[in-house]
């Protein structure tokens, strides 16, 4: 029994920790630009995508680099696409949010099918590094504990450019107030241009860890991106720390639910979360309350 | 040559013409007043000067036309805009603020040199350095945002109603601020509805109504002047 | 009795404190000018009574009933009406539709209620609108959208006008021509609270004023009075004799 | 960063020298060709002149006023609809390496009415309150599993006027469960709860074994699929009554409400009207809309399941098909729905053969005229057809 449970809190962990790669980039992109990108999960699906590409044998033959360079390259790529996905679309339509909402989740869509086309829609296993040990009668898988570390690191550093460096903390200070950013030099534009490359860094990243525990899908998408947004409304949309919280919410609560439900009923129980939260605590755990006019 | 030209400038939203023929000279060193009832268009006036609206005429500060460069380019130049909402970042500390001031500056010593300043001409801020903007009152975001301004080293400064809806006593705080700043030679375009505040420390001072540059003078002859005092001045 | 109580209205956002243990009234028939620079309240005020905000502490009594913090469509049927600082006409219906609106019935079972082509003119008429019906708002200057605000609060058939800075960024032919029209509604009966952060455009209009100074009443009275009121004249001219 | 700034410089100069050829091409080929069908229009314009005049003042109050020409249109449309079962029959198309041939394009026909409903029903709510629902497909789905559980656990031999009722009231019941709650919030979170609602209906398939797991539900065809005339008007005449009754609502002080809540919704508070009933209201009509749409899909097919009737992408494709005719304009959805499913079934059938690529393709048109159309062709083609009549001469 005890046994069990350590097992769930140490899988519970290791799964945040790629959720909260996952959701810290959809609050950032929501916070400094307003708008919610509802193709982010197409964003970690490349990433997973172009990791399988260029290391695995089974996907493209000919392509078999070692594991860091895929990783390096799925970040790479992402990155870009994502600035690409804002320079190309997002800009355009941005001062309306409904068109804003639907070109993206209609992007997201058609990336799926894209996907279909190129790869078939069958499940495809992607691996970084093959082996277990033990951890407190737990097994954890070495990408596991490389993924949790890996999270770390890249919330370290994001910690550190965002709060310590000008840089950086003109990104926080375009969330707070677009117009104050401006009247102190910040060009806007390359702000939105930072944020939406580093949002689409971590989601290559993360989609990546997916990969590895579940596999390339073209609808991957779907569940992770229903996570980064009840991971940002539960942690308080604008808020870094918020969205590292609700992603370990999260974890936690789909870990349990697996062991004592089953497995059927995953995701359901942060769904209600998220429901419950959008009713009775709209601002969620960090959020800031809104200015008054 | 004045560092800020406006020259037959228009400006309008839609079929509202904002701001109609209006011309305007600043020089170094001095404290220019632009006075006038609300809807006059004096933030509109602001927010040409400062490169975020669309203008037909000529604005140039320094010699540059402001349309053919970027806002965040002139507040590097040192045109720094201090607006009526202050614009503040509402979860950062005093501190933080004040650091977004100076962020493109590179000279650390210069830097410091500018917190010396502006915790020193406003102790208040001194005292809160770890506080959030948000939960400071309207006076001591009025200083903060001046504060930031003044943290960018800027050439020009362009204040727009800086005692708006504050106390008389904070309003006399923010009066000996201006009067330290015209004391170092900096350049101020200074706009207000409250009429005495801006002809107490503004040499000349424009009229501003409905778009249009009504009047203009110095301070002497703006104070005696029978449309002014009825209109702007006395209570009744 | 009061048509409009306010009192003690107390209104905080987060540790600013925007209206400050408030309390006026305004009798029926008469026009109050509410006075005071930009940011003393005055809009804080308004937002409170039309329940744009909910109250910190204070209450709110119209002809009797108590209204804090009822839904503001609840507070527009009992008569109570504002004409807002910002112009907000929806600019993809014409005038008329922006004035009709107003005029709609708040019933599921209404499909075809409301006011006739004619009865809109005759509100428009009553600001000088009534040729420009078929225009959209984004067509008009912006003394014709002031108006246009007045109209779609006139179509709601208020007993009560809550007038937000009516005159802001009107020459002084358009005040002159838009007094006229306020002083031919107060002949019509219209009880109106006026607000602006200058005094010399509203003397002649009102009957009683209250000046708000930092979200506290400062002085009340007949405009004469307010005139010769030292403490008024400390707080609008910051203490400086001209 | 001075990578940054020299993409920066490409992409700018690249949209510039796009909006240029945009320019040009407008200039050269699409003005004369405006001009050559105003020339060709303007005389049907002035026969049906008489028409519109009677139109407007006789039915004009309940489902506006129209041009000469845009009667014309309309009517041209409804004829064409109602023939769709004779000539949808056979109609000529050129297939890339095949030549001429004939199809038979009266099943997309038939199942783009059904779809028709789903778009109408979703812009009665979204595309006029401006409250954008991602998850209208739980109400067409809710309607569909109430008639498929009926058949399945109460007796297979339930007759539809026995089932369709309580399959739309399942409807509603859903609709009043998502709309009550979540329409006190602001736009994007009443957004994210009705996703929170697909998505949860999804898993419950899953979970729940009455809801038969993703293999769905086996259920007997109402409609026969052997009969593509019956099935076609079977399908058409509500999708008809539906589009009709919408236009009446869409027109009366209802659209004026649903329509200013989404412009200013603090006006209509102004104005003295609850704007969050009305809110709730548009939100039930919709509801009755998606249901009947639900139970005439759920009486086309034999196996109810959740990738056809729950899945996110239904209800994406239902949005997608409302914008591409025209958000908040009944018929744009409705002529949207058979732009939509015409391109998807008949027209892309014809140069791509591989299913994926063509919803890609299908769905990158959708993107494309959201960026470029974002009113929607429908309602541009309304605009320049009544531009086309103008004023009495």
């Amino acid at each position: 029994m005890i046994g069990a449970i350590a097992t769930a809190i140490i899988q519970a962990t290791l799964v945040s920790a790629v959720y909260a790669l996952i959701a810290i980039g959809f609050t950032m992109i929501f916070g400094v630009a307003g708008v919610l990108n509802l193709a982010h999960g197409a964003l970690l699906m490349a990433g997973a995508y172009v990791y399988g590409i260029v290391v695995m044998r089974n996907i493209v033959p000919s392509m078999t680099y070692h594991p860091a360079v895929g990783v390096i390259a799925g970040i790479v790529v992402v990155a870009i696409l994502s600035l690409l996905l804002y320079e190309l679309l997002v800009r355009w339509v941005e001062d309306n949010v409904v068109i804003t909402f639907l070109s993206t989740v209609i992007l997201a869509v058609a990336s799926t099918e894209f996907l279909v086309w190129i790869f078939g829609g069958q499940n495809i296993r992607i691996s970084l590094i093959e082996g277990q040990f033990a951890l407190a009668n737990a097994r954890v898988a070495y990408y596991e504990a490389i993924g949790f570390a890996v999270s770390w690191i890249a919330i370290a550093l994001l910690w550190f450019y965002v709060t310590q460096t000008d840089d950086g903390r003109s990104i926080l200070a375009t969330s707070m107030s677009e117009r104050g950013a401006q009247l102190t030099g910040v060009n806007i534009r390359m702000v939105r241009a930072k944020t939406w490359i580093i949002a689409g860094a971590l989601a290559g990243l993360g989609g990546m860890f997916l990969g590895f525990d579940s596999g390339l899908s073209p609808l991957m998408w779907l569940n992770p991106l229903a996570v980064a947004f009840i991971a940002v409304v539960v942690g308080g949309i604008g808020s870094i720390k918020g969205s590292v919280a609700g992603a370990y919410l999260i974890g936690f609560i789909e870990q349990i639910t697996v062991e004592l439900i089953g497995n059927g009923f995953r995701g359901m129980p942060t769904l209600i979360l998220l429901v419950g939260f959008l009713l009775f605590m709209p601002q969620g755990l960090f959020g800031r309350e809104f200015a008054h006019e | 040559m004045p560092v800020l030209q406006l020259e037959d400038v228009d400006v309008s939203y839609g079929k509202t013409q904002a701001l109609r023929n209006v011309s305007l000279e600043v020089e170094e060193g001095e404290i220019v007043g632009v006075i006038g009832p609300n809807g006059a268009g004096k933030t509109t006036m602001l927010d040409s000067i400062a490169g975020y609206k669309e203008y037909s005429g000529s604005i140039t500060y320094d010699g540059t036309e402001v349309s053919e460069t970027s806002s965040g380019k002139l507040v590097n130049d040192g045109l720094v805009y201090c607006t009526e909402d202050r614009d503040l970042f509402p979860y950062f500390t005093v501190h933080e603020n004040l650091q977004m001031g100076a962020q493109f500056r590179s000279d650390d010593g210069a830097v410091q040199e500018s917190f010396d300043f502006v915790y020193d001409l406003f102790p208040r801020l001194d005292e809160r350095r770890d506080q959030e903007a948000q939960t400071m009152s309207g006076g001591e975001q009025q200083m903060l945002a001046l504060g930031r301004a003044l943290m960018s080293d800027p050439d020009v400064l362009m204040l727009d109603e800086p005692t708006l809806g504050l106390a008389p006593v904070i309003i006399d705080d923010i009066s000996e601020a201006l009067e330290r700043l015209q004391d170092e030679g900096l350049t101020i375009l200074l706009v207000e509805q409250n009429s005495t505040f801006a002809l107490r420390h503004a040499e000349r001072l424009y009229l501003l109504e409905q778009g249009s540059i009504e009047l203009s003078g110095t301070a002497d002859e703006l104070r005696d002047d029978d449309y002014i005092r009825d209109a702007y001045v006395g209570v009744t | 009795m009061s048509l409009l109580e306010v009192e003690n209205l107390t209104k905080k956002f987060g540790g600013l404190t925007a209206v400050d243990n408030l309390s006026f009234g305004v009798e029926e028939g008469e026009i109050l000018g509410v006075i005071g620079p930009n940011g003393a309240g005055k809009s804080t005020v308004f937002n409170c009574v039309m329940s744009r905000y909910d109250v910190t502490s204070g209450t709110i009594t119209f002809n009797g009933d108590d209204i804090t913090d009822t839904s503001t469509h609840k507070i527009v049927n009992k008569g109570l009406s504002r004409v807002s600082q910002e112009s907000d006409p929806i600019d993809i219906f014409p005038v008329a539709g922006n004035i009709r609106l107003f005029t709609l019935p708040n019933s599921l079972l209404s499909l075809y209620g409301g006011a006739d082509m004619e009865e809109i003119a005759s509100y428009a008429a009553r600001v000088d609108l009534q040729d420009k019906l078929e225009e959209t708002p984004d067509e008009l200057p912006h003394a014709d959208v002031r108006r246009l605000e007045i109209a779609k609060a006139l179509a709601t058939e208020p007993e009560l006008m809550l007038l937000d800075e009516p005159f802001a960024g009107m020459n002084q032919q358009e005040i002159r021509k838009l007094s006229e029209q306020i002083e031919s509604l107060r002949e019509e009966g219209m009880t109106m609270i006026v607000v602006d952060h200058n005094m010399s455009g509203l003397m002649q209009l009102v009957d009683r004023v209250v000046v708000i100074h930092n979200g506290a009443k400062l002085a009340e009275g007949t405009p004469d009075e307010i005139a010769e009121n030292e403490d008024v004249q400390d707080a609008y001219l910051s203490g400086e004799e001209i | 960063m001075s990578s940054l700034t020299l993409i920066f410089t490409v992409l700018a100069a690249a949209s510039s020298r796009a909006s240029e050829v945009f320019g040009t091409i407008r200039r050269t080929i699409l003005t004369p060709i405006g001009r050559v069908f105003d020339f060709l229009l303007a005389p049907v314009d002035r026969a049906f002149r008489p028409l519109a005049k009677v139109f407007n003042r006789t039915l004009g109050k309940f489902l506006g006023t129209v041009t000469g020409l845009q009667l014309a249109f309309v009517l041209t449309t409804f004829l064409l609809l109602l023939t769709g079962g004779i000539w949808g029959a056979s109609i000529i198309a050129f297939e890339p390496g095949e030549g001429l041939i004939a199809l038979d394009i009266r099943r997309p026909l038939a199942y783009a009415c059904i779809w028709a409903v789903f778009a109408m029903g979703w812009d009665i709510q979204s595309g006029y309150t401006g409250y954008i629902s991602f998850g209208h497909s739980v109400l067409s789905g809710g309607a569909a599993y109430t008639t498929a559980v009926l058949l399945n656990e109460v007796s297979s031999t339930l007759p539809l006027y026995v089932t369709a009722p309580i399959s739309v009231f399942a409807a509603v019941v859903i609709g009043l469960l998502i709309a009550l709650p979540s329409l006190r919030l602001q736009g994007p979170y009443f957004s994210l709860i009705t996703f929170a609602a697909v998505l949860l209906f999804f898993q419950a398939t899953r979970a729940f074994d009455i809801l038969g797991g993703s293999a769905g539900l086996r259920i007997t065809r109402v409609i026969p699929a052997a009969d593509s005339f019956t099935r076609y008007y079977l399908l058409l005449i509500p999708m008809l009554l539906i589009a009709v009754a919408l236009t009446v609502l869409s027109r009366s002080n209802y659209g004026l409400i649903f329509t200013a809540i989404r412009e200013n919704e603090d006006a209509v508070s102004a104005a003295g009207i609850n704007p969050t009933k009305f809110k709730i209201w548009s939100f039930l009509i919709s509801s009755i809309v998606m249901g009947i749409g639900g139970v005439m899909l759920t009486a086309a097919v034999s196996n109810v399941d959740p990738t056809q009737f729950v899945q996110v992408d239904r209800s994406i494709e239902m949005i997608a098909m409302a914008v591409v005719g025209g958000i908040a304009t009944v018929l744009g959805a409705m002529g949207g729905a058979f732009v939509f499913f015409l391109l998807k079934e008949v027209v892309l059938n014809l140069f791509i053969d591989e299913a994926a690529l063509r919803l890609f393709v299908l769905f990158l048109l959708v993107v494309l005229i959201l960026v470029f159309a974002r009113d929607g062709l429908f309602r541009k083609l309304w605009h320049r057809l009544g531009q086309i009549g103008g004023e009495e001469p």
